[in-house]
């Protein structure tokens, strides 16, 4: 049993991310402010990341593939960035006009 | 022995004619002003002459070649043609499809001959009756276009040479009646009388409608030529269901559908009430014409009855039950018409019980007469209520013998002859009824069917003398119980209606010769007898001797004594009951009468007998009540509730919860929807995961049985250690770890023949998870071969 | 009594950012160290302070997201959004990612951070109701649904064997990056295979990958960055923008 | 014979040509829109007396003449194709002269968007011609499909109070039976291509497929549904007596007219011939739904208040009869279901039309409102009493021969087809006794409706009523003309429609003949039985029975198909 406690593989990792990820979509589901679901969402996307590395440093070995990974988790930081400053914009506008943030409240769109 | 003649179809042709001018033609020539009017002369010259030119093309035609061929026939030796088949003509074919052929053909032999003079000759006499009774009536046009088409349906009824054409004459006369039975419509009553008339019609129209459809199974062919002929006779007479022949069904069917029309027991409540409509037409329809259609029938059938003893048995007995009960009915009426109408049904069953015995000739000779006397009775009826300024009520009559001279002569004329006084024509006729019945018996009738018949009918005659002279004596003698003003009103009618009066009254006096009684001794002149002898069976004929060789029906010679005998009685009982009338009612209601009724008993015999032993309420309560509790009960419950209420809005219903709940689940919060991506993606793969656990197994030789499991392909069953517990015990017998791919065996023996229970178990080798599954294993004993049992 | 939580909390960051501070030139040195020594292809066989290390990151991590989700106020959020980034770096600091262990640590603490931190400041008001879910049932249900598909995914990822481990023998992981296309450097005409290997995590590595064969997506990234700047500025200012609007119509 | 197979399509295209004319015209021209119509509807009229010049009365080979055919949907093996014999022959004319009729009553009872309707009838016109013209099935079902917009339209528009209620309950009703009818269709479609290779729709291929007994059963029965909804039998009828009391006096004539005759037509002309192992089995059921549907209309009907929903039950009894003859099974019975079609065509349009002239008058159906109309609307009076008797089938009219031939028919059932009859029924006599009780309730209902309304003391409020105008007995005249033609003189009628009986009944005893197995062309062995040849057994085994393409002979040799 403390084998698994000490060798560490790259399962370890995976779960981790694994374990992250569903941590962001609990708050995604759960939390009513939106500035909150945007910070699950950025936990969410680093859990990805953790995940690419993972794989990438078990797997990719001499491979010239090994860097593959690390460039795609450059560009999800990147990716990340942007989607974190135009999510905020909208909340930014939303707050203005409503006074709140909760995205429970925002219904227009039902019917 | 038939010819064809092109004239026939004229003769209902004519009165249709005259009933469509009437109806359609006249009143959209005539100038209407505003209101359809044409004038009265043009309606009833019309009627009369339509309905006289019949007349007379009749008699052309019945003198001339049906005479002709009549005195052929007679002169025939032994061979000759048991039915004269008399004048027939085929208009076009009406119904043809398949082996049903159809014809609209008409055919006049001599029993419809006769039938012929009657309805036409006193058709006439009552049209012309009916220019003075009508006088003055809005509707004049309608009334006499509905006679006129009555007149044309009788004829084609008469006339029709297969059952359905006589069937559209049948049906015809119930529309006729129905129209002219409602002829006052403006009160309820009149309408509901034609209602109740037209629906008891279909009553026995429904049995005439099964009777043609059984006809034809039985002998493929409707016309009564074909019916006539061997093969037709011999389909007849084998058995139906019940061990009756087939003969015995169709002759019941067409005995209802004569019930219905003729008012026999069972279906004659619409009679008395039928007299709603004017007298003319009662006269006409319920006396003369129609009411004897189903004499007619039976008598034209008269080949299809001799073939069955229990329907001729069953037609006498509803005879005799329906005369004698009506006569005691027609004792307590007070209204003039009514008691006529009981009358009326009573002498119809008079005439079904010479038909029923078997003494047809007797049977139509009753009906000629009875035509005679009882149409002249209403017309009578019809210038004394016309004399009262409408009223019938005989309690409020009395005295009219000087004040209305010629009405009361033919009346008292009519009386003699319906009780059955010598010279009268009801005298010979009844008495032919009654020594028919005495001497009848025929094959598996009681032996004293015939007797019973006899004393029936003649206790009849004596109600019917009593009651028609209690009517006399009411109305014509004692001083006169009209009020003041109806009084001042008092006078004899016209002289067109009081001629046609004394004109039957002649004839009723008169026509009681053509059917003088059969003495050995004397021999008397039987004009109607052998006139009739072509168109009725006659019971010598082959296919009807009974076993021994004797005619199965007889009509039993009796001795010159014994008919003279039985003529004596029946004058006695006719005389005996003028006496007792005569007795009680001699001047005005009587006061011992009167005084019987207080009498509890009494009291009680009269109400009842008043009420017409409350035949109409019991129809009204076991038959009309249910129906139409049925009907708003299926209406209510069966259509609306049932289907429409739970099917069909039922469905509608729960369709509409269920969309109402998936409204409530979509209310626009996002992160509910992803709540339910979550635990739908869950449970997806939660069963989707669960591996399919189970074995088969095959039975070797004797007891020992191979199981093979197989693992659904869940990805963590490799390494998983399955386990067998084959005795229940609770502990694994035999237990090994899955290898997928290799195939694994597990034999076992079990003790002997029969089913065990086993277990298999798996143990998921990650999550150490149990899955367990239980079968039960039916081992065969050695002989049965192998059972192999799949999952 | 949640000062005393939001005090523990600060202590966590503090904790977690000594460690990583020191970690990382511990590591290295490790890693140095272990180069000689003969390691097991899969795990770190030998060093019990690195399977230390990585729980005590995963407990950052994890620790610090949960935080996240469940502080009903907004900054003490961001602090465990915060801690939960080192840690992160920290992790991949120990996957040898170290360029991109600066780079999260870079962008995501310091960039995206600081961009939510402002954001609160603006909307900073005291959460009355955290939950949008109202009502036990559907938050047990979620949960529940989380839990179960985590255990499966759990489970399956459980069995993946990686296949060269996580420290290869040689610190140095050679990364042969092919040139299939004339290097400037190389004289025109011959075509002649030059491998170059970079250490695994280092700068070089990616930034050769990135500009030889992921150009397309470098550039693509570019445009994204820049096509959310323009979207930001204009969701953000149409307020002044009606104010113009406004002074424009009246003449 | 070119010339005249054009025929039958004309006689189609010229309403819908109507109909696209009545729609042109300007809004508000209401006379020139009634005027268009009934010309055209009397011109459709004139073309459909016309196909009797090249009709041949007997046939001596195949029933179906004028047939017209061209490529409709070439992928799915739909075609055009139209024809007509001596039963669709009888109901086109019963259509084309009813039309006119309706559009004529139709001048003051229809008076809002009059365009709109005399282009509803029409079209209506085209779907009921070609539904009955149509042999092939999917050309069928889209006519069937077509006929149903107008009426609910017809409903929907000019209804009643609950009118929307009636429509959608009239066409879910109608819709639900078809949907089954169209699986069943492209089931033998299916079975067709798989047996013989060549997939078509056209009725008389798939006439001479023969498919196992069970499948004949569920496939008659998704047909019967469809049909039964339509005739209506007794359970399925609850749709008719809302649809014709919400429905204005146009729609109830037509509906009644001709829309209820397509559920007897579709037995005869779809259900039996093609599964007849199926029509025999379920023969008895059906019989005694339809007994049921004759005592319960007529009794259902004596308890209504509502006149029009006592004709609507009264339509349901008397297709009692219609039914119950065809599944008698012989030439009386069916003959005489399409004569009694006929006539109620006739008799309970005009039943309709009547109420139709008093509901203008006074705007009520409710009949203790009327009485005592005979002595103020005589002429009304008398062509309502010919109406009424011949609906309640007195001989000499038209209804009488319908019925008699009807119930003569069941009556002597049991000697002509032994399937199906004998191991379930007492006996077909028993049944024919039952159905002939419907004769005294016809009786009943009906008298009870005229006495409530023309008989007894006139209302204060009928006072002013006047009778008809001469529009309106030009209405009358044509079916009491009918009526009484038909009652007295039905020789041409059946002369028609015999040889396309017997070749019913001729085609149907053939089929039922055919043994029980796999789904096979009649008379050719079922494919993949074909008698086993020298090849080795291994080989054939392959290949499963029912895939294998029975060799299609050459064109010429027996058997082939084309």
């Amino acid at each position: 049993m403390t084998s698994a406690f000490y060798d560490l593989t790259v399962s370890h990792f995976l779960i981790l991310a694994a374990a992250l990820f569903m941590i962001g979509v609990a708050g995604v589901l759960l939390r009513r402010n939106a500035i909150i679901v945007m910070m699950s969402i950025e936990l969410m996307l680093n859990a990805a990341n953790i995940t690419i590395l993972a794989f990438s440093r078990g797997f990719a070995g001499e491979h010239r593939a090994a860097f593959q990974g690390q460039t795609f988790a450059l560009i999800v930081i990147a990716i990340a960035a942007a989607e974190a400053a135009v999510g905020l914009a909208i909340v930014v506008t939303v707050f203005r006009s409503r006074r709140h943030s909760d995205i429970d409240r925002l219904t227009l769109l039902k019917n | 022995m038939e010819k064809t003649s092109k004239l026939l179809f004229l003769i209902p042709l004519l009165p249709l004619a005259g009933a469509f001018l009437n109806l359609f033609v006249w009143r959209v020539l005539s100038p209407s002003t505003g209101r359809l009017r044409q004038s009265d002369k043009l309606t009833h010259y019309t009627a009369i002459l339509s309905v006289l030119a019949a007349f007379v093309l009749s008699c052309y035609l019945i003198g001339g070649p049906l005479w002709e061929q009549f005195n052929v026939w007679r002169k025939l030796g032994e061979g000759k043609p048991e039915i004269m088949g008399g004048l027939h003509q085929s208009v076009w074919t009406w119904i043809e499809v398949g082996s049903l052929k159809i014809n609209l053909a008409f055919r006049l032999d001599t029993l419809s001959a006769v039938m012929l003079l009657v309805i036409t000759g006193i058709g006439t006499l009552i049209h012309i009756y009916s220019v003075g009774y009508m006088h003055g009536e809005k509707r004049y046009p309608a009334y006499f276009g509905y006679l006129n088409l009555f007149t044309g349906m009788m004829l084609i009824l008469v006339l029709g040479d297969s059952l359905p054409v006589m069937f559209i004459g049948w049906e015809g006369v119930g529309l006729c009646s129905y129209l002219l039975i409602g002829f006052y419509f403006d009160e309820d009553k009149n309408a509901n009388a034609g209602r109740k008339a037209f629906i008891a019609n279909r009553v026995g129209d429904f049995a005439f409608l099964l009777g043609i459809c059984l006809l034809f199974y039985a002998t493929k062919s409707v016309n009564f030529a074909d019916l006539q002929s061997a093969a037709s006779i011999s389909a007849l007479k084998d058995t139906f269901v019940g061990g009756e022949r087939m003969a015995f069904m169709i002759g019941l069917l067409f005995f209802i559908g004569a019930c219905g029309k003729s008012a026999q027991i069972p279906l004659y409540v619409w009679l008395p009430d039928a007299m709603a409509g004017p007298t003319p037409v009662s006269a006409l329809i319920h006396a003369a014409t129609m009411v004897t259609a189903g004499v007619y029938m039976i008598a034209r059938m008269s080949f299809l009855y001799a073939h069955s003893t229990t329907a001729m048995a069953i037609v006498a007995g509803i005879g005799a039950l329906t005369a004698l009960f009506a006569a005691i009915m027609a004792f307590a009426q007070t209204d003039l018409k009514k008691v006529l109408a009981y009358s009326t049904v009573s002498q119809l069953g008079f005439m079904f019980v010479g038909v029923g015995i078997g003494a047809y000739t007797a049977g139509v000779f009753h009906l000629i007469t009875h035509a005679f006397f009882k149409a002249g009775l209403f017309l009578a009826a019809g210038s004394v209520m016309h004399a009262m300024s409408g009223s019938g009520d005989i309690t409020k009559m009395g005295g009219l013998r000087k004040l209305l001279p010629r009405t009361h002569i033919s009346f008292l004329v009519y009386c003699l002859a319906i009780a059955g006084i010598v010279p009268f024509a009801g005298f010979f006729s009844k008495d032919e009824i009654l020594a028919g019945a005495f001497g009848a018996h025929a094959e598996g009738w009681a032996p004293l069917y015939g007797k019973f018949l006899w004393a029936v009918l003649s206790v009849a005659a004596l109600g019917t003398a009593f009651y028609m002279f209690r009517l006399y004596f009411l109305v014509f003698s004692g001083e006169n119980r009209a009020d003041a003003e109806t009084k001042s009103h008092i006078h004899e009618s016209p002289y067109s209606m009081t001629i046609p009066l004394l004109i039957l009254a002649a004839f009723a006096t008169v026509i009681g010769l053509i059917g003088l009684p059969h003495l050995q001794g004397v021999h008397l002149p039987t004009i109607l007898h052998d006139w009739l002898a072509p168109s009725l069976v006659n019971f010598e004929r082959p296919s009807l001797l009974d076993a021994k060789g004797l005619p199965s029906v007889g009509e039993g010679h009796a001795s010159d004594a014994m008919t003279l005998g039985l003529m004596g009685v029946a004058l006695v009982v006719g005389m005996v009951g003028i006496a007792a009338a005569y007795a009680l009612y001699g001047r005005g209601p009587s006061a011992k009468v009167a005084k019987m009724c207080e009498t509890e008993l009494g009291g009680e015999v009269h109400r009842v007998v008043y009420n017409k032993f409350y035949v109409d309420e019991l129809y009204e309560a076991s038959i009309l009540a249910p129906f139409r509790a049925t009907a708003r009960f299926l209406y209510e419950v069966v259509d609306r509730f049932l289907i429409d209420g739970i099917i069909v809005n039922g469905s509608a219903y729960i369709i509409d919860v269920l969309s109402r709940l998936a409204r409530w689940f979509q209310n626009g919060q996002v992160q509910r929807y992803l709540v339910g991506v979550v635990i739908g993606g869950a449970l997806i793969f939660y069963f989707a995961s669960s591996p399919k656990l189970g074995f088969k197994y095959e039975q070797k030789a004797g007891n020992l049985v191979e199981f093979r499991p197989d693992v659904g392909e869940g990805m963590d069953a490799k390494g998983a250690l399955i386990e067998f517990d084959f005795d229940l015990d609770g502990e694994p017998d035999h237990s090994a770890s899955f290898v997928p791919g290799q195939d694994m065996i597990v034999p076992y023996s079990f003790g002997g023949e029969g089913s065990y229970k086993v277990t298999m178990t798996m143990t998921d080798s990650v999550f150490k998870k149990k899955y367990k599954v239980t079968r039960t294993v039916h081992v065969k004993g050695p002989d049965t071969g192998r059972e192999g049992g799949a999952q | 009594m949640n000062q005393v939580v939001v005090r523990w909390l600060w202590v966590s960051i503090a904790a977690a950012l000594v460690v990583f501070f020191v970690a990382a030139p511990g590591l290295a040195l490790a890693a140095e160290h272990s180069a000689q020594a003969e390691v097991s292809a899969h795990t770190f066989k030998n060093s019990k302070a690195v399977a230390f290390l990585f729980w005590f990151l995963a407990a950052g991590t994890l620790g610090g997201s949960i935080f996240v989700i469940t502080r009903r106020n907004m900054v003490t959020a961001v602090m465990g959004m915060v801690a939960t980034f080192f840690a992160i770096a920290g992790l991949f600091l120990m996957l040898y990612a170290s360029f991109l262990a600066v780079m999260q640590v870079l962008v995501y603490a310091g960039a995206i951070m600081v961009l939510f931190v402002f954001v609160i400041m603006i909307l900073n008001r005291p959460e009355d109701e955290p939950w949008a879910i109202h009502g036990l049932l559907g938050k047990g249900m979620a949960a529940i649904g989380l839990l179960y598909l985590f255990k499966r995914l759990a489970s399956i990822l459980w069995q993946v064997k990686d296949t060269h481990g996580l420290v290869v023998e040689k610190a140095q992981l050679a990364a042969d990056v092919v040139l299939n296309h004339a290097d400037p450097g190389v004289a025109a005409g011959t075509k002649e295979l030059i491998t170059r290997s970079y250490q695994f995590g280092s700068v070089e590595g990616v930034g050769y990958t990135l500009f030889s064969n992921y150009l397309f997506p470098f550039e693509a990234v570019s445009i994204v960055l820049l096509v959310a700047v323009v979207g930001a500025i204009a969701i953000a200012r149409p307020l002044h923008k009606e104010a113009e609007m406004a002074d424009q119509e009246a003449p | 014979m070119n010339g005249a197979s054009a025929l039958l399509p004309a006689v189609l295209a010229l309403p819908l040509i109507g109909a696209i004319l009545v729609m042109l015209l300007p809004k508000d021209e209401d006379g020139l829109a009634r005027g268009v119509a009934m010309g055209v509807s009397l011109l459709t009229f004139g073309l459909s007396l016309a196909i009797l010049v090249p009709y041949d009365i007997n046939p001596s080979h195949g029933s179906m003449q004028l047939v017209f055919d061209k490529e409709w949907i070439p992928g799915l093996g739909a075609h055009f194709k139209v024809g007509v014999d001596g039963i669709s022959l009888l109901l086109i004319l019963l259509t084309t002269f009813l039309t006119p009729i309706i559009l004529l009553s139709a001048r003051t009872s229809i008076t809002s968007k009059v365009r709109e309707f005399c282009a509803i009838m029409l079209i209506l016109e085209v779907g009921m011609l070609g539904a009955f013209m149509a042999l092939d099935m999917f050309l069928f079902y889209v006519f069937w499909e077509i006929m149903l917009i107008p009426m609910y339209l017809l409903i929907g528009i000019w209804g009643g109070q609950r009118r929307i209620y009636a429509s959608i309950k009239f066409v879910i009703y109608t819709m639900l039976g078809s949907l089954l009818m169209l699986v069943a269709i492209f089931y033998l479609y299916a079975q067709y291509g798989a047996v013989t290779g060549e997939y078509t729709l056209d009725l008389m291929s798939l006439d001479k497929l023969v498919l196992p007994h069970n499948v004949q059963v569920y496939c008659f029965l998704a047909f019967a549904l469809a049909f039964a909804i339509k005739v209506p039998l007794f359970p399925l009828h609850t749709w008719l007596p809302d649809a014709h009391v919400q429905a204005p006096t146009a729609g109830s004539v037509i509906l009644a007219g001709v829309l209820l005759k397509f559920g007897v037509y579709g037995f005869l002309r779809f259900a039996m011939p093609l599964f007849p192992y199926g029509a025999a089995q379920m023969a008895p059921y059906i019989a005694y739904l339809a007994v049921a549907g004759i005592v319960y209309g007529a009794f259902v009907a004596f308890a209504q208040s509502d006149v029009k929903k006592l004709v609507a039950y009264s339509s349901v009894s008397h297709l009692g009869f219609c039914m119950i003859g065809l599944f008698a099974l012989n030439s009386q019975g069916i003959e005489g279901s399409i004569y009694a079609m006929i006539s109620h065509g006739l008799t309970t349009s005009g039943l309709f039309l009547a109420i139709g002239v008093v509901y203008e008058r006074r705007h009520t159906r409710e009949m203790s409102e009327y009485g005592g109309l005979w002595r103020q609307m005589p002429v009304f009076a008398a062509l309502f009493l010919i109406c009424m008797l011949g609906s309640v089938g007195l001989p000499g009219l038209s209804g009488f021969v319908g019925e008699f031939l009807t119930i003569f028919g069941t009556f002597i059932a049991d000697k002509s087809f032994p399937v199906g009859w004998d191991h379930f029924l007492p006996h077909p006599m028993l049944l024919a006794a039952a159905a002939t009780t419907g004769v005294i309730f016809g009786a009943v209902y009906l008298l009870y409706m005229f006495q409530k309304m023309m008989f007894g003391e006139l209302k204060e409020q009928n006072k002013g009523l006047q009778d008809l105008s001469w529009r309106e007995i030009g209405v009358f005249t044509p079916l009491v003309i009918g009526i009484f033609v038909l009652g007295l003189y039905p020789k041409p009628i059946i002369k028609v429609m015999n040889p396309a009986v017997d070749q019913f009944i001729r085609s149907y005893k053939e089929k039922l003949a055919e043994p029980d197995g796999p789904a096979h062309i009649k008379g050719l062995p079922a494919p993949g039985t074909e008698v086993p040849t020298a090849e080795a057994p291994s080989e054939a085994g392959d290949t499963p029975p029912n895939e294998a393409v029975a060799p299609n002979p050459a064109h010429g040799e027996p058997g082939h198909i084309d």
